[in-house]
């Protein structure tokens, strides 16, 4: 019984929900329209619950660190903490667009998170340097195309050397659209059997933990 | 001699990195004002928001995250530009990503949508973040559309959804994105379903996994953030695209030059090797 | 055009100066975005409070849009009578049990609803969008009554994609073996192309990226008071606090 | 009753879920049998190196939760990480796991611990020193990774599982010390970082080939050749019909289009 609650029970509503979605879209049935559009705001409602995730899983680590005061590392879980609290705080009483928000968004945030993603072009720049090398067919092939898109990509010598956008052209409409549309098929495939295990049970990872009776 | 190879063909990262930051910070400072062609995606991308016929309604996802603000929102500035200055067009903006509507406000604080006579309530709208990425695509696709606008005012006064029940009451779909969850996502919730003429704006690392669609069809064109200087000149408009542009020049000189010292000192030091097995 | 363009960033820079919270916002902006940068270089203690710092904030921005969601889609159309969102409600904050010993197992119902929604959405598309839409777009390729360069690109178009998607067939060993191999190793080359090309747009990318930083400290921090005596202090102090901690007198 | 438009894309997805399922049924019974995949076959020869030079082996899954729909790369990542301690093991070679997500932490261990045992070697193995869990947060992960990698320079770095921009670092980081990499992500936008600075590379679908291939689990080689079978009909769909289309018969299109 409570194996069939805890396990096969939510196997089920996972099936029943999606071939809900499905049947809404392939079939003129007028019952179903209704039902996947509330279905479809649940979802909304559900995942905006699930966005307090990460900051209960940090709130988990670093109350952990701080009593355990981790050296090297518990002060900056305090900070941490309270730059959770800080933006929770402004956000929810005074406003996501509220001038103090858009403030300490825009100080604190807005500048990390462009500086962040973007501090990788340093180490491709050099993964370009060092790694671009003819060594045997691959490094060729990759060698040649990438030095070809280098050139396209600035706009300067792309303006002087037509050819460039030509040669560039035709690199981007046949060998890598139509290498990508073969990984493409291959990708959708894998994505089918995922769903296709997800609802036959045979893909669990979403039920997280086992319970003792699924041991 | 192959010694000096060697070091050639490993230059510690700590000089390529201060060459690679020369190579930004000259530029800036005294700017070439090199040229810039301009692509025929950006042309076709231009063409289909000129085509629009008056009145028409534009859905634009603001799909970007604050990490690709610098790569995208000149794009989105000067398309935005654009909408705003051929005038009788709505667009109803919403957000998949989280950081889409402080973004949107960076924005319009950038376009000035004012200068064009354009207002909010009666141009354009924004909805809001709407959590969930696909389904919240999927559900805005099927209708209703939301009640409120994302600082949780009633839409249903205002002149600019007159009109707009869902995905087909839309001429054309923007979304300029970070994510390859949202930029495919469009193709699958609305351009598959509902075939919404689909323009889409993606950081230039995503562009060869999304040009299959293109070549299907199923995106009217695709292009990279890195393009705003080539809008920016279509639009006669210059902002930050177009300052970038000397930038982008001399960096790509600058790794090219190094992967040829690479390769170059490569096989140097491979050739002395073998001479001096050979010998 | 250029000209005009710089003359207006200063104008900016001059309107901003006047207001003190702006000058503080753009102070920490910048100096975020050093440390951040100095990643690059070698990890340190600035390199750490900046990333504690963002870790921190957005943690906390998602909590502000699960509110301003919840509220919006959730709480409103609740308190206007509409009953059956009392049950999601419960739901969405049942998905919290997760974290908890015993009753973590109340969790899978909510989330089978979201996994359920998801795969249902994805699999109704992904068949038509990435499967039969791709297979129609190659098969509708003309190889005949086109000019010969179209020709042969389309043939090597299709020629690429049926190589590729026969790299990725992997139980039929049959397929692979004797000289069959050599369409694998075609498809393998052909994909090299595809990622030498993606290669080379993400360093177009970065650059993009890092020059909006760049652009920033430049020329929106550094015209301010005080900015240029700091940039030299703030690259000082990096360097030091990248010295590891035995090598360096203090902070040991 | 069915849309227009959508008939054949309906037909065709029951279709693909019944081949998946029945391949997964006659799995239970005979596992299908794998084509050699060039990235795997590389392991034992950089295990190999990694004993003559007397360093260790670096291995690590990036990013990605175990209940996420990232997760069947992380399963695959973990199928390698079994087979390739026990390479280690016979070698004598020191394997460490760089650990991002503390959920997998006991998996690891059980898989670690056994692919000992089976080398005979069960008392070689040190938990606490060769499973290290670092941290949660993408850029502190990533900036002890590289931290490990400057100071023991491994003789061999593996990489599978669902990678981001850590990707990027890592594939240089290790790169610079001169370790022999192989690496491999279904994440699209990650493999070229891959592709460009690795000497070995699974791209995309073959690291769940690997996965099934080394785990021998039914459920996903079943899936796996449930899959091969869709890639076949789309290639046959598509021989078929460019040869339609030079014919100027336009039946398939006509067809899909239904």
């Amino acid at each position: 019984m409570s194996l069939f609650v805890r396990r096969q029970l939510p196997i089920a509503i996972v099936s029943i929900t999606a071939i809900l979605v499905m049947a809404d879209y392939f079939f003129r049935i007028a019952a179903t329209g209704p039902i996947v559009r509330d279905l479809q705001n649940w979802g909304i409602i559900l995942s905006a619950f699930a966005l307090g995730f990460g900051a209960v899983n940090l709130f988990i680590v670093h109350t952990r660190h701080i009593s355990k005061q981790t050296s090297n590392q518990w002060p900056y879980s305090i900070w941490l903490l309270f730059m959770v609290a800080l933006f929770a705080g402004v956000g929810v009483f005074i406003g996501p667009t509220s001038t103090q928000y858009m403030w300490i968004y825009n100080a604190s945030y807005f500048a990390l998170s462009a500086t962040l993603y973007s501090s990788t072009g340093f180490y491709i720049a050099s993964g370009c340097y060092r790694a671009l090398r003819a060594r045997n067919v691959q490094s060729v092939i990759l060698l040649v195309v990438g030095g070809i898109a280098l050139l396209r990509n600035a706009p300067m010598l792309a303006a002087g050397y037509p050819i460039l956008i030509d040669i560039d052209g035709w690199v981007n409409s046949v060998p890598t659209t139509s290498a990508q549309r073969g990984i493409m098929i291959g990708a959708a495939l894998g994505a089918i059997a995922l769903g296709v295990r997800t609802m036959i049970g045979r893909e669990t990872g979403f039920l997280g933990r086992r319970t003792e009776a699924e041991r | 001699m192959s010694s000096l190879w060697k070091k050639l063909e490993d230059v510690p990262r700590e000089v390529l990195y201060g060459l690679f930051l020369l190579a930004f910070i000259i530029p800036m400072l005294s700017p070439f004002g090199l040229p810039i062609p301009i692509s025929a995606d950006v042309r076709k991308w231009f063409a289909t928001i000129d085509a629009l016929p008056a009145g028409s309604t534009i859905m634009i996802d603001m799909g970007y995250s604050a990490g690709g603000e610098p790569e995208l929102g000149p794009y989105a500035v000067a398309v935005t530009h654009h909408i705003f200055k051929k005038g009788k067009l709505k667009s109803i903006y919403m957000a998949t990503s989280i950081d889409g509507v402080q973004l949107w406000e960076t924005l319009m604080a950038e376009v000035k949508p004012e200068q064009y006579g354009a207002k909010y309530g009666t141009d354009y709208v924004h909805l809001g973040y709407m959590a969930g990425t696909e389904t919240a695509m999927a559900k805005v696709g099927t209708g209703p559309m939301p009640s409120t606008d994302y600082k949780g005012n009633s839409i249903a006064q205002m002149p600019v959804m007159e009109g707009i029940k869902d995905a087909t009451s839309f001429k054309l779909l923007i979304c300029y994105t970070t994510g390859g969850d949202q930029s495919e996502g469009w193709v699958r919730q609305w351009v598959t379903p509902y075939k919404t003429p689909y323009l889409s704006c993606v950081l230039a690392l995503m562009i060869p996994t999304m040009l299959p669609y293109y070549r299907a069809g199923q995106i009217v064109s695709l292009v990279s953030g890195a393009t705003a200087g080539q809008y920016e000149l279509l639009n006669k408009i210059p902002a930050r695209g177009i300052k970038s542009a000397d930038v982008i020049s001399i960096c790509h000189i600058l790794i090219f030059a190094f992967v040829v010292l690479g390769n170059i000192a490569y096989y140097a030091r491979k050739a002395s090797e073998g001479s001096r097995k050979g010998g | 055009m250029r000209e005009k363009l710089q003359r207006g960033r200063g104008k900016e820079v001059e309107e901003m100066a006047v207001d003190l919270a702006s000058v503080i916002q753009i102070w920490l902006a910048a100096l975020f975005t050093i440390w951040a940068y100095s990643f690059a270089f070698r990890d340190n203690a600035f390199f750490k409070f900046a990333e504690h710092t963002f870790v921190g904030a957005a943690a906390g921005h998602n909590i502000v849009y699960a509110v301003d969601n919840v509220r919006r889609y959730g709480w409103d159309p609740l308190s206007k009578g509409a009953t059956l969102y009392a049950v999601i409600f419960l739901l969405g904050l049942v998905l919290y049990t997760r974290y908890h010993k015993k009753y973590f197992w109340l969790s899978r119902f909510p989330l089978a609803i979201m996994v359920g929604i998801g795969v249902g959405l994805s699999l109704r598309a992904i068949v038509t969008a990435e499967f039969i839409a791709q297979i129609q777009s190659t098969a509708g390729m003309k190889v005949v009554g086109v000019d010969s360069f179209t020709a042969f690109n389309n043939l090597l178009f299709i020629v690429i994609v049926l190589a590729v998607v026969y790299y990725f067939v992997f139980t039929f060993p049959v397929l692979h073996g004797g000289s069959r191999g050599a369409i694998s190793t075609f498809a393998r080359w052909a994909m090299m192309a595809a990622f030498g090309y993606s290669f080379a747009n993400a360093l177009l990318s970065r650059i993009t990226m890092i020059f909006g930083r760049l652009d920033y400290v430049m020329n929106t921090w550094l015209p301010l008071p005080g900015a240029i005596l700091a940039l030299p202090l703030a690259l000082i102090l990096l360097i030091y606090s990248m010295i590891p901690a035995k090598k360096r007198p203090w902070p040991k | 009753m069915l849309y227009a438009g959508r008939i054949f894309a309906f037909g065709m997805l029951i279709a693909l879920a019944l081949i998946m399922i029945g391949c997964m049924e006659m799995a239970k019974k005979k596992l299908p049998t794998f084509r050699k995949l060039a990235g795997l076959d590389a392991l034992p020869e950089m295990v190999g190196r990694a004993a003559e030079m007397n360093r260790p082996v670096h291995f690590t899954t990036g990013l990605g939760e175990l209940t996420g729909t990232v997760a069947p790369q992380l399963v695959a990542g973990l199928a390698v990480l079994g087979y390739l301690t026990e390479l280690a093991a016979k070698y004598g070679v020191k394997i460490v796991y760089s650990v991002y997500q503390p959920q997998v932490m006991p998996i690891a261990t059980e898989l670690m611990r056994e692919a000992y045992i089976r080398a005979g070697k069960a008392e070689a193995f040190d938990q606490e020193d060769q499973i290290r869990f670092l941290s949660s947060e993408q850029f502190a992960y990533a900036a002890a990774v590289q931290g490990y990698a400057e100071r023991e320079r491994p003789a061999a770095n593996v990489m599978i599982g669902p990678f981001y921009a850590e990707s990027q670092l890592f594939a240089e980081t290790f790169f610079r010390v001169g370790s022999i990499q192989l690496a491999g992500t279904a994440r699209g936008y990650q493999i070229p970082f891959f592709a460009v600075v690795c000497d070995y590379l699974l791209i995309a679908e073959e690291i769940y080939a690997a996965g099934a291939y080394l785990s021998k689990d039914p459920v996903q080689g079943g899936s796996i050749q449930g899959q091969d079978i869709g890639k076949i009909i789309a290639w046959v769909m598509m021989f078929v019909g460019v040869l339609l289309t030079a014919a100027g018969s336009p039946a398939l299109m006509d067809l899909l289009k239904m």
